[in-house]
C-alpha cells in the first residue's frame, strides 16, 4: 500500500486561501475604467485648453448628457434581458410631440400632458414587449418595425410638423437651478440613484439578470419571464418618452425625428459601460459612465474645431481605445 | 510496464482559487487509473490540463516519455490524447455524424465536407461501438442527454487514443455495462485510461489504481484493491463516512389525499401515464434513457405539452401549464440539463439559490443581503454546499457544486413536492449522503418526492415505490419490498412479468 | 421517434420557407398591379435595387452566424463608394479600383477581426467605433457628394445577353455560400455561433473562425461599396443609418438568428428580396406617404411571424404519435 | 391634356422643414384649379438613396407627367433622372439640386446665403469679435458651399476670430446642445453664424449668458424672428438676420412646374433661383391673421411654435398658403392659384446644379449686403 498521506496537511490550504475582499466588484470594473477614461479626456483637454473643464462646462456636459442617461437606462434594461430596443428614437420624438401638442405653450395642460405622453410611450414599449414575449418575435425586428410603424402613425397624426411650443414650465425646468446647481443636474443625480437601485438592488432587477443569463433556466424556475419582458420594454418606452419630454423642454419645441440621433448612442453607452449584448451582465453604473463618456467625448470633439471627417475618426478611435482599456487578454474567452 | 503519461507537479489557479497544486502521478500503458475527489477537488481541471483545454501555470507532462504541453485540444488529439468531457462538448445544432468528425471532418477534392458519406461512416462507427439506435443525421440538440453522453464517449474512443480521459462518463448513463465493455476492449488494445467517477463500485470494477485529489492536492495514490471504501472516503473528504444507505421507515401518510395524482396523461413522448404520489412518499422513476422519464417530468410542470389527462394536487384538479403555475401549487422541478436549464451562469451562487425567495428577502423594496444570506445558509447545509462558494459566480463552481446549488434552490422555494431528475448526477459521495438525508428529511416532514435516477441502487434504497418506464409508458410499479436492481432493469428492458419475449431493442426504439 | 424537421424541409431553407412564400406573394401582387414589373426593365431594376443590400447583408449574415455583430458595413460601403468616385477615373482604372476597394474592405475586416476575435472585445461596441471611423474617413476623402465613376464600373448595372449582372451576382452569392457552408470553415461557423464552449472543446478554432468571418464580411462590404458606386454613378460620403438597419432587417427576416448558429445567406437573400419588393409593391398598390412607413413595419413583423410559425407547424405535423 | 399625374417625392420626413414644404405643396395641389387637374401623390423614400432611386423608377413606370422631388444627393440620382427625362417627364427638384442637365433645379442655393449673412454679421460687429460657426450637415454640397462663402468673408477681417465650430445638422436641439458646450469653453463669443438651428443656438445663449446676447445669422423660425425684433433682446445685444432657404421653395417649385407642364411658362434655362428670404430686425412685421398679407412676415408667439418656419409662407409668390395649409396640407379656403412673377435664373455652380460648367467669378462674394472696409 503506497499511501502517501504526507500531503494531507498542506491540502487544507487549498482554495480556502481566498484573498481578502476584492476592492472592486468585477462587474463594476468597466464602469470604473470608463469613468476614468472620461476624467482623462477632461484632464487632457484642460492641458490643451485651460478654459476647458470649468464648472459651467461640466454642468453643460451633464445637462446635455441627461437625454442619453435617461434613454439608455431603458436600453440597458432591454439589453440586460438579451433584447434590443430600436424604437427609442421614434418614441422620444413621439413623447416630445405629445407634450408640445397638448401643452400648446401654456402650463395649464402640463399635468395632463405629462402622464399622457409617458403613458403613450410606455404603451409603445409594452407593445414591443408583447411582440417579443408573447409572439416571440426577435427583438431587433419587433422594435425596428414598431418604430417604423409608429413613426408613420406620428407622421399621419401631425402631418410631420411640430404644431406648438412646449409648456414654459418644462423649459424653465431645463434651464433653472437650485442651490446654484442646475435643476437637470439634480434630476440626473436622482435618476441615476433610482435607476441603480432599481436595476441592481431590487428583486425584479435580480430576475432580469437571471432571465438574461439563462432564459431556459428562468423558465424552468418559473420566473415570470413574459411579464418581466413586457415590463422591461415598457420601461424602455417610458424612459425614452421621459428623455423626449426633457429634450422638448430643453429645446422648447419638438419634432418627430429629434430622437433619431440618440438611438445609436444609447446602445453604445450600454455596451461601452461593460454590458454584454447577449444579456445577463452589466450594471447601470456602467451605462451611466458610458453615457457620460460619450457626452464628454462629443464636447471635446466640438471644442476641437476639426473637419467632421477628422472628428469622426477621432471619436470612433477613442471609443475603440476605451474598449481596449477594458480588454483582458488573460481572461478566458467565452 | 511502460509509462504512458507522466504528470509532474502541475498547478493551476483561477484567481484566488488554487484548483490544482503540485499534482503528480503517472499512468502506465494499458492501465485504468481512477481519479477521485470531492466536488471541486480539481479533477476536471486536471483533465483539461492534460487534454489541452487549459494550460497549467506550472509543472510538466510527459507523454510516452516525451515532453508534452499541448497548446490546443487539437494538438492533444494529434499526440494521442482524447477526452470525453464532463460538460459535454457536442455542438447542439450539428448532426451526430458531423460532431463525431469534428474538428477536421474529411473533405472531398472540392474542399467540401461530404455529409452523406460522413453519415455512412458515422453509422459504421456507431455500430462498431454498440450504439445502434441513433440516426447519424439527427441533430445533437434533439437527442436525450444520455444519448449525447454516449456519443461523447464514442467520439473520444474512435480516435484510437493512447491516453483516454473520461470525466464522469456515467453521470447520465443508465446502461453502464455498455461503457465497461468498451473500456475492457480498448484497454486490451493498450490504451491507458484516466477514469473519473464518484461511484466507488465503478472504480472497483474498472480500475487497478486510483488517485485521490482534495482541494487541488493529491492526497493518495494507491492500488484500489488494497483500500477499503472507508479509507477512500476518508482520503477524499478528510473525515470518515461510508457510502451506505440506512434503511428508513416508511413515513407515507396514507390517510391524506395524494399530493400529486396523474390520470391518463398523454403527450408527445408520453403514453397514458397514471400514478399517485402521497405526502411523505418518495416515488422512484426508473428507465433506460430515452423512454420518456424526462418528458414525464417536464410535462408535470408544463414544459412539455400534455394532450390528454388530468393532474390533481391535494385532491383538486389543477392545470400546470408552466413551471410558475406548478410552483404556485407547490410543485418544483430540478431539471435534467444543468447547463441550459439549471444555472444562471452570470449570477453568484448566492443569487442562484435565493432566486425563488428573492421577493421576500427585501427591505424597502431592495434586496437585503443579510436576510438573503440567512435564507440561503439555512438550506446549504442540507446539500453540503460550503458557504465560501456563495459569493463566487456559479459558473466558476465545479459541476457537482453547481448541482448542489440547484438542489438548495429547490429546497428554499418551499415546494411540497419535489420533482428531482437525477439529483445526484456528478455529486460526490459525501454530498450524495447529504442529498439522501435531505430527501429523507423532506419526506419525513410531509413533503413528496418524485425521484428519477440513472443509478438503480439509489432507487432501490431510497424509494417507497418505484415506477419503471418503458417506451414512454409505465411498464411497472414495483412496491418497496420487491425493489431490486435486477427487477427494475428487467422491466426497464422490456421484460413483462410473466412474458419471456426479448425486447426488440435494448435502448428504446429511437430510430 | 426523434422529433425533427425532415431533411427536405431543412434543405429548402427551413425557417426561410414562409419568407420565400411571402416574397412570391408580394411579387405576384406587384406584378398584378404593375404590368411593367415582369418586363426585363422591371426585373433589371428590381435586381439592381437589391444587389447592394444583398452583398452587404451577406457579409453581415456570416458574422451574425458566428454569434457576433458587425455595424461597420455601412461605413465600409461609404469609404469604397467615395474611393471609387475619386479613383476610378484616374490611373487606377476600373479593375484597379475594384481591387483597391476590396483591399479596403479587407483592411477594415482585419482590424475588426483582430479586435474581436483575437482580443475578445465586444463586437457590437467595437464595430460602432469602426463604423464612426469609416464614416469619418469617407468624409475626409470626399467632403461633399460628387466625383464620377468610370464608364466600365457603370456597366455593372447593365446586362449580358439580357441577363442583368446583378442577377448573375445574386446567383453567385447563393452558389458561393452553398459551397462555403459545406466547407470545414462553414461548418465551424455554425458550430461556433451555436455553442462556442462546446466548439472549443470539440477542437474547433473559435477565434480563427470568427476572424475569417469578419474578414470575409469586410470583403463583402467592399464589393457592396463597389456595386453601390456603379448604381449611383458618383460618390457620396454619407450613407444613411437606414441602410444599416435594412442590412440587419434582411438578415433577421431571412431567418438567421441574431444570437448566432442558425440561418444562412440564402434566407438573407430572400429577406433582401422582401425589403426591396415591399417598397415596389406598396407603391404599385397605391399605399403612399405615411402609410408606407406603417406598412413597412407591419410587413417586416409579418415576415418574421410567419417564419416562426412554420417550423412549429412542421414539428407538429411530424410529431404524430408513432 | 386636362389631368396630370404628378408625384411628390420626399426624402426625409419628420422634421419641420420637410413637413412644411410637403404640406405647402400638397395644399397647392388641392387648390383650384389644380384640385381637378392634378392627380397628386406623395411618396416618402426615407434617407436611403437606393430607395429614392427605386421610388423614382416606380414613378416612371407608373406613367408620371411630372415629378417634384427633394434629392438625397446631387449626383447619385442622375441616372434615374435621365431615364425620366427620356420618357418626357418634367423633373423638378426643390431646395437641393441635381447635376443632371435635363432636370430643373429650383433652389436658393445659388443666392449666396453664406457670403451675404457672413458679411451682414461682420458689418454689425464692426469687423471684429469671436464667432461660432454652426455648420449644417457634414458631407453635403449645400453645407460646403455656404461654408466656403462665409469663411471667405470672415477671413477678410482679421478682427474676426472663429473660436468654435460644430455640425448642428440643421437641427435646433443639436445646435442648442453644441452652443451650450462651446459657450462654456468660450464665454466671450460675440456672434453665431448658422444656416439652420439658429433658434436653438439663441436659446443656448439666453440660458447660458442671459444678459449678453450675440450677433446672429440664421433660419427664419418664428421664435427667432420675434426675438431679433424684440427691443428687450436688442438691448441685451441681440442682432440677427433671418434668412436661409425656406420650405416655400417647395410650393414655388410646384407652381412653377405646373406652369411649365401646362405650357403657361416656358423656361429658357434649367436652373431657377428662388429668392433668398431676408428679414432684418427692422423688417419684422407681425401678421394679424393666418397668412402673410401686406408685407407682414411673422406670427405672434401664441399662434405658432417658435420653431415654425415663417418662410413656409411667402406673400409674394405663394399667396395661396396659410398657417393651416402648411401645417396640415389642406388648401386655404377660397384660394385659387395665382400666376407667378417672372422667374430669375440661377447661376451655374459646378457639382451643384450642373457638371460641365463654370461658376461666376464672384460666386464667393456677397451680393445683397455691402461690405464695410476692414478696420485697422
Ligand atoms: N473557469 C473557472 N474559473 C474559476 N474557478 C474555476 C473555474 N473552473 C474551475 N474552477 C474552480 O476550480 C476548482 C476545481 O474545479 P473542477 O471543475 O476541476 O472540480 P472537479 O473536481 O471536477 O469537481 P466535480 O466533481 O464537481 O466535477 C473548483 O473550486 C472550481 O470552483
Ligand atoms: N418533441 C418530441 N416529439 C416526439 N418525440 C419526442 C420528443 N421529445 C422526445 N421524444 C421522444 O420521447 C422519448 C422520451 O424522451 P426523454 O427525453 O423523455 O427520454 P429520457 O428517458 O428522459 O432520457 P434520459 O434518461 O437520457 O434523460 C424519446 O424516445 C424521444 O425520442
Ligand atoms: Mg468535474
Ligand atoms: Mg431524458
Amino acid at each position: 500500500m503506497q499511501d502517501n498521506r504526507t500531503t494531507t496537511a498542506s491540502a487544507a490550504a487549498g482554495p480556502e486561501k481566498v484573498r481578502g475582499r476584492q476592492w472592486l466588484r468585477p462587474d463594476a470594473k468597466p464602469a470604473a475604467l470608463v469613468l476614468a477614461a472620461t476624467l482623462a479626456l477632461i484632464v487632457s483637454m484642460k492641458l490643451v485648453n485651460p478654459a476647458f473643464g470649468s464648472m459651467t462646462q461640466l454642468a453643460a456636459i451633464l445637462i446635455t448628457s441627461i437625454f442619453l442617461v435617461v434613454a439608455s437606462f431603458g436600453q440597458g434594461l432591454v439589453i440586460l434581458t438579451g433584447g434590443i430596443d430600436l424604437s427609442i428614437g421614434v418614441v422620444m420624438g413621439i413623447g416630445g410631440m405629445i407634450i408640445a401638442g397638448m401643452t400648446r405653450g401654456s402650463d395649464d395642460m402640463l399635468v395632463y400632458a405629462l402622464p399622457t405622453a409617458l403613458l403613450c410611450c410606455t404603451a409603445i414599449g409594452v407593445i414591443n414587449g408583447i411582440g417579443v414575449a408573447v409572439a416571440k418575435l426577435p427583438p431587433f425586428i419587433m422594435t425596428l418595425s414598431s418604430g417604423t410603424t409608429f413613426f408613420g402613425v406620428g407622421l399621419a397624426l401631425t402631418a410631420g410638423s411640430s404644431q406648438q411650443p412646449v409648456a414654459p414650465a418644462l423649459q424653465h425646468f431645463m434651464s433653472g437651478s437650485w442651490l446654484g446647481i442646475p435643476l437637470p443636474v439634480w434630476f440626473l443625480v436622482v435618476f441615476a440613484v433610482l435607476a441603480t437601485l432599481l436595476q441592481n438592488g431590487t428583486a425584479g432587477g435580480r430576475k432580469l439578470y437571471a432571465m438574461g443569463s439563462s432564459p431556459g433556466a428562468a423558465r424552468v424556475l418559473g420566473l415570470p419571464t413574459t411579464l418581466l419582458t413586457i415590463v422591461v420594454y415598457g420601461a424602455s418606452g417610458l424612459c425614452a418618452g421621459m428623455a423626449g419630454i426633457l429634450l422638448a423642454g430643453y429645446s422648447s419645441s419638438a419634432t418627430l425625428d429629434m430622437g433619431n440621433a440618440l438611438l445609436m448612442p444609447t446602445i453604445a453607452a450600454v455596451v461601452i459601460g461593460g454590458a454584454r449584448v447577449t444579456g445577463g451582465a452589466g450594471i447601470y453604473l456602467g451605462t451611466l459612465a458610458g453615457a457620460l463618456f460619450l457626452s464628454t467625448l462629443s464636447t471635446v470633439i466640438t471644442i476641437l474645431s476639426l473637419s467632421q471627417g477628422l472628428r469622426s475618426v477621432i471619436q470612433g478611435g477613442i471609443i475603440i481605445g476605451a474598449l481596449l482599456l477594458q480588454s483582458n487578454r488573460s481572461a478566458p474567452r467565452r | 510496464m511502460p509509462v504512458a503519461l507522466q504528470v509532474n507537479a502541475i498547478s493551476k489557479s483561477y484567481g484566488a482559487t488554487a484548483a490544482l497544486q503540485d499534482v503528480s502521478f503517472q499512468l502506465e500503458r494499458g492501465q485504468v487509473c481512477g481519479l477521485l475527489g470531492e466536488n471541486g477537488a480539481g479533477k476536471s481541471t486536471l483533465v483539461k490540463s492534460i487534454s489541452g483545454v487549459i494550460r497549467p501555470d506550472s509543472g510538466q507532462i510527459l507523454l510516452n516519455g516525451e515532453p508534452y504541453s499541448p497548446k490546443s485540444i487539437v494538438e492533444g488529439n494529434q499526440r494521442g490524447v482524447s477526452t470525453a468531457f464532463q460538460e459535454l462538448s457536442l455542438v447542439p445544432t450539428l448532426s451526430v455524424a458531423l460532431n463525431l468528425f469534428l474538428p477536421h471532418p474529411e473533405r472531398n477534392k472540392l474542399g467540401l465536407v461530404p455529409a452523406r458519406k460522413l453519415e455512412q461512416q458515422a453509422a459504421g462507427i456507431l455500430e462498431e461501438y454498440g450504439v445502434r439506435e441513433i440516426r447519424p443525421s439527427a441533430l445533437i440538440g434533439d437527442l436525450p442527454l444520455g444519448v449525447r453522453q454516449r456519443i461523447e464517449i464514442v467520439r473520444a474512443m474512435m480516435r484510437k487514443p493512447s491516453v483516454l480521459l473520461l470525466d464522469e462518463p456515467t453521470a447520465a448513463l443508465s446502461d453502464r455495462e455498455w461503457l465497461f465493455g468498451l473500456i475492457d476492449k480498448v484497454v486490451a488494445e493498450g490504451t491507458s485510461i484516466l477514469y473519473i467517477s464518484h461511484k466507488l463500485d465503478e472504480i472497483r470494477r474498472l480500475c487497478s489504481r486510483c488517485v485521490i485529489l482534495r482541494n487541488g492536492h493529491k492526497v493518495m495514490d494507491s492500488e484500489v484493491k488494497s483500500m477499503t471504501d472507508d479509507q477512500i472516503f476518508t482520503n477524499m473528504a478528510g473525515r470518515s463516512a461510508v457510502e451506505t444507505f440506512t434503511s428508513r421507515a416508511s413515513v407515507i401518510r396514507v390517510d391524506a389525499k395524494p399530493r400529486l395524482e396523474v390520470r391518463g396523461m398523454k403527450g408527445p413522448g408520453l403514453e397514458k401515464v397514471s400514478f399517485k404520489l402521497a405526502p411523505g412518499e418518495c416515488l422512484g422513476v426508473a428507465g433506460l434513457e430515452g423512454h420518456g422519464q424526462s418528458n414525464l417530468f417536464k410535462a408535470l410542470v408544463g414544459l412539455s405539452p400534455v394532450t390528454e389527462g388530468t393532474i390533481l394536487v391535494d385532491g383538486t384538479e389543477v392545470s400546470l401549464h408552466s413551471p410558475r403555475e406548478a410552483l404556485k401549487h407547490g410543485v418544483t422541478l430540478v431539471p435534467e440539463e444543468r447547463k441550459s436549464e439549471g444555472i444562471f451562469s452570470d449570477l453568484s451562487t448566492m443569487a442562484n439559490i435565493s432566486m425563488p425567495v428573492v421577493d421576500s428577502v427585501t427591505r424597502f423594496g431592495l434586496v437585503d443581503r443579510n436576510a438573503e444570506r440567512r435564507a440561503v445558509t439555512a438550506v446549504t447545509p442540507s446539500v453540503n454546499l460550503s458557504d465560501r462558494f456563495l459569493s463566487y459566480g456559479i459558473g466558476a463552481l465545479s459541476g457537482g457544486n453547481q448541482q448542489k446549488a440547484i438542489l438548495a434552490r429547490a429546497l428554499i422555494s418551499g415546494a411540497k413536492c419535489l420533482l428531482l431528475f437525477d439529483p445526484t448526477r456528478g455529486v460526490d459521495v459525501g454530498a450524495k449522503q447529504n442529498i439522501y438525508a435531505m430527501m429523507t428529511a423532506f419526506v419525513r416532514d410531509g413533503g413528496s418526492v418524485l425521484f428519477c435516477s440513472t443509478e438503480l441502487d439509489e432507487l432501490v434504497h431510497l424509494c417507497d415505490r418505484c415506477l419503471v418506464m418503458y417506451r414512454n409508458a409505465i411498464a411497472g410499479d414495483v412496491p418497496r419490498e420487491e425493489l431490486s436492481q435486477d427487477r427494475l432493469l428487467s422491466i426497464a428492458s422490456g421484460f413483462r412479468p410473466g412474458s419471456a419475449t426479448m425486447p426488440a431493442s435494448r435502448v428504446g426504439d429511437v430510430q | 421517434m426523434m422529433a425533427q424537421p425532415s431533411p427536405w424541409y431543412r434543405r429548402l431553407g427551413g425557417g426561410a420557407l414562409p419568407a420565400i412564400l411571402l416574397l412570391v406573394l408580394m411579387l405576384a401582387v406587384y406584378a398584378v398591379y404593375e404590368p411593367s414589373a415582369l418586363t426585363s426593365f422591371g426585373i433589371g431594376n428590381l435586381l439592381n435595387n437589391a444587389i447592394v443590400l444583398a452583398l452587404a447583408a451577406t457579409g453581415l449574415t456570416i458574422v451574425v452566424l458566428t454569434g457576433e455583430f458587425d455595424l461597420s458595413g455601412a461605413g465600409v460601403v461609404a469609404i469604397c463608394n467615395v474611393l471609387a468616385a475619386t479613383l476610378s477615373m484616374g490611373s487606377l482604372g476600373s479593375m484597379g479600383t475594384l481591387g483597391f476597394v476590396l483591399l479596403v474592405g479587407l483592411a477594415v475586416g482585419l482590424v475588426n477581426a483582430y479586435l474581436i476575435a483575437i482580443l475578445g472585445l465586444q463586437s457590437l461596441a467595437v464595430t460602432i467605433g469602426s463604423l464612426i471611423v469609416c464614416q469619418g474617413i469617407a468624409l475626409i476623402i470626399l467632403p461633399a457628394p460628387g466625383g464620377e465613376v468610370a464608364e466600365a464600373i457603370d456597366g455593372v448595372t447593365g446586362d449580358i445577353f439580357g441577363i442583368p449582372y446583378a442577377g448573375i451576382m445574386m446567383v453567385a452569392i447563393a452558389l458561393g455560400w452553398t459551397f462555403l457552408k459545406n466547407t470545414r470553415w462553414g461548418i465551424s461557423v455554425y458550430a461556433v455561433g451555436a455553442d462556442p464552449v462546446a466548439s472549443r472543446l470539440s477542437g474547433l478554432d473559435v477565434p480563427t473562425t470568427k476572424f475569417l468571418a469578419l474578414v470575409l464580411a469586410g470583403l463583402c462590404y467592399g464589393a457592396a461599396g463597389f456595386v453601390y458606386s456603379a448604381e449611383i454613378g458618383s460618390g457620396d460620403p454619407r450613407i444613411s443609418d437606414s441602410f444599416l438597419l435594412y442590412m440587419f432587417a434582411a438578415v433577421a427576416i431571412g431567418g438567421t438568428s441574431l444570437m448566432g448558429g442558425r440561418g444562412g445567406v440564402l434566407g438573407t437573400l430572400v429577406g433582401v428580396g422582401i425589403l426591396t419588393v415591399m417598397q415596389k409593391m406598396l407603391f404599385a398598390i397605391g399605399v403612399a406617404e405615411y402609410y408606407t412607413n406603417i406598412f413597412n413595419g407591419l410587413i417586416m413583423i409579418a415576415a418574421i411571424f410567419f417564419g416562426q410559425l412554420s417550423p412549429l407547424v412542421a414539428r407538429i405535423a411530424h410529431r404524430r404519435p408513432a | 391634356k386636362d389631368t396630370y399625374k404628378v408625384f411628390l417625392n420626399m426624402s426625409y420626413s419628420g422634421n419641420s422643414w420637410q413637413a412644411a414644404a410637403a404640406n405647402g405643396i400638397k395644399a397647392l395641389a388641392a387648390t383650384p384649379p389644380y384640385d381637378k387637374m392634378v392627380e397628386f401623390k406623395t411618396v416618402i423614400s426615407g434617407t436611403d438613396v437606393q430607395r429614392q432611386i427605386s421610388d423614382l423608377q416606380s414613378m416612371i413606370a407608373a406613367g408620371a407627367d411630372a415629378i417634384l422631388f427633394y434629392p438625397l444627393s446631387p449626383t447619385a440620382l442622375n441616372r434615374v433622372v435621365k431615364q425620366a427625362c427620356e420618357k418626357g417627364i418634367a423633373v423638378f427638384t426643390y431646395d437641393v439640386t441635381v447635376t443632371q442637365a435635363c432636370a430643373h433645379n429650383v433652389s436658393s442655393i445659388t443666392a449666396r446665403y453664406g457670403a451675404n449673412t457672413a458679411q451682414w454679421m461682420v458689418n454689425q460687429m464692426g469687423g471684429k469679435g469671436e464667432v461660432v460657426f454652426n455648420h449644417g450637415v457634414a458631407g453635403t454640397t449645400v453645407t460646403n458651399t455656404y461654408d466656403e462663402q462665409a469663411y471667405g468673408v470672415f477671413k477678410k477681417y482679421p478682427g474676426i476670430k472663429i473660436v468654435g465650430d460644430f455640425y448642428g445638422n440643421w437641427n435646433d436641439a443639436t445646435s442648442q446642445e453644441e452652443v451650450a458646450k462651446i459657450l462654456a469653453a468660450h464665454p466671450n463669443i460675440d456672434g453665431i453664424w448658422s444656416v439652420d438651428g439658429s433658434y436653438g443656438s439663441l436659446q443656448a445663449v439666453i440660458n447660458g449668458r442671459p444678459d449678453r446676447l450675440v450677433t446672429m445669422a440664421g433660419q427664419s423660425n418664428n421664435g427667432y424672428r420675434l426675438a431679433i425684433a424684440d427691443p428687450a433682446m436688442q438691448a441685451k445685444g441681440l442682432k440677427g438676420v433671418s434668412s436661409s432657404s425656406g420650405p416655400s421653395v417647395g410650393g414655388y417649385a410646384f407652381k412653377l412646374m405646373m406652369e411649365v407642364v401646362t405650357g403657361k411658362t416656358k423656361l429658357e434655362q434649367q436652373n431657377v433661383e428662388f429668392p433668398l428670404p431676408w428679414v432684418e430686425p427692422q423688417d419684422v412685421k407681425v401678421c394679424p391673421g393666418e397668412d402673410f398679407v401686406d408685407g407682414c412676415n411673422t406670427f405672434p408667439a401664441d399662434k405658432v411654435s417658435p420653431l415654425f418656419l415663417d418662410t413656409a409662407l411667402d406673400g409674394k409668390t405663394l399667396p395661396e398658403l396659410s398657417i393651416d395649409a402648411v401645417q396640415t396640407g389642406n388648401p386655404k379656403p377660397g384660394a385659387t392659384i395665382q400666376p407667378l412673377p417672372p422667374v430669375k435664373y440661377a447661376d451655374t455652380l459646378p457639382g451643384i446644379n450642373c457638371s460641365d460648367c463654370t461658376a461666376p467669378a464672384d460666386w464667393l462674394e456677397p451680393n445683397l449686403v455691402k461690405p464695410i472696409p476692414v478696420p485697422n
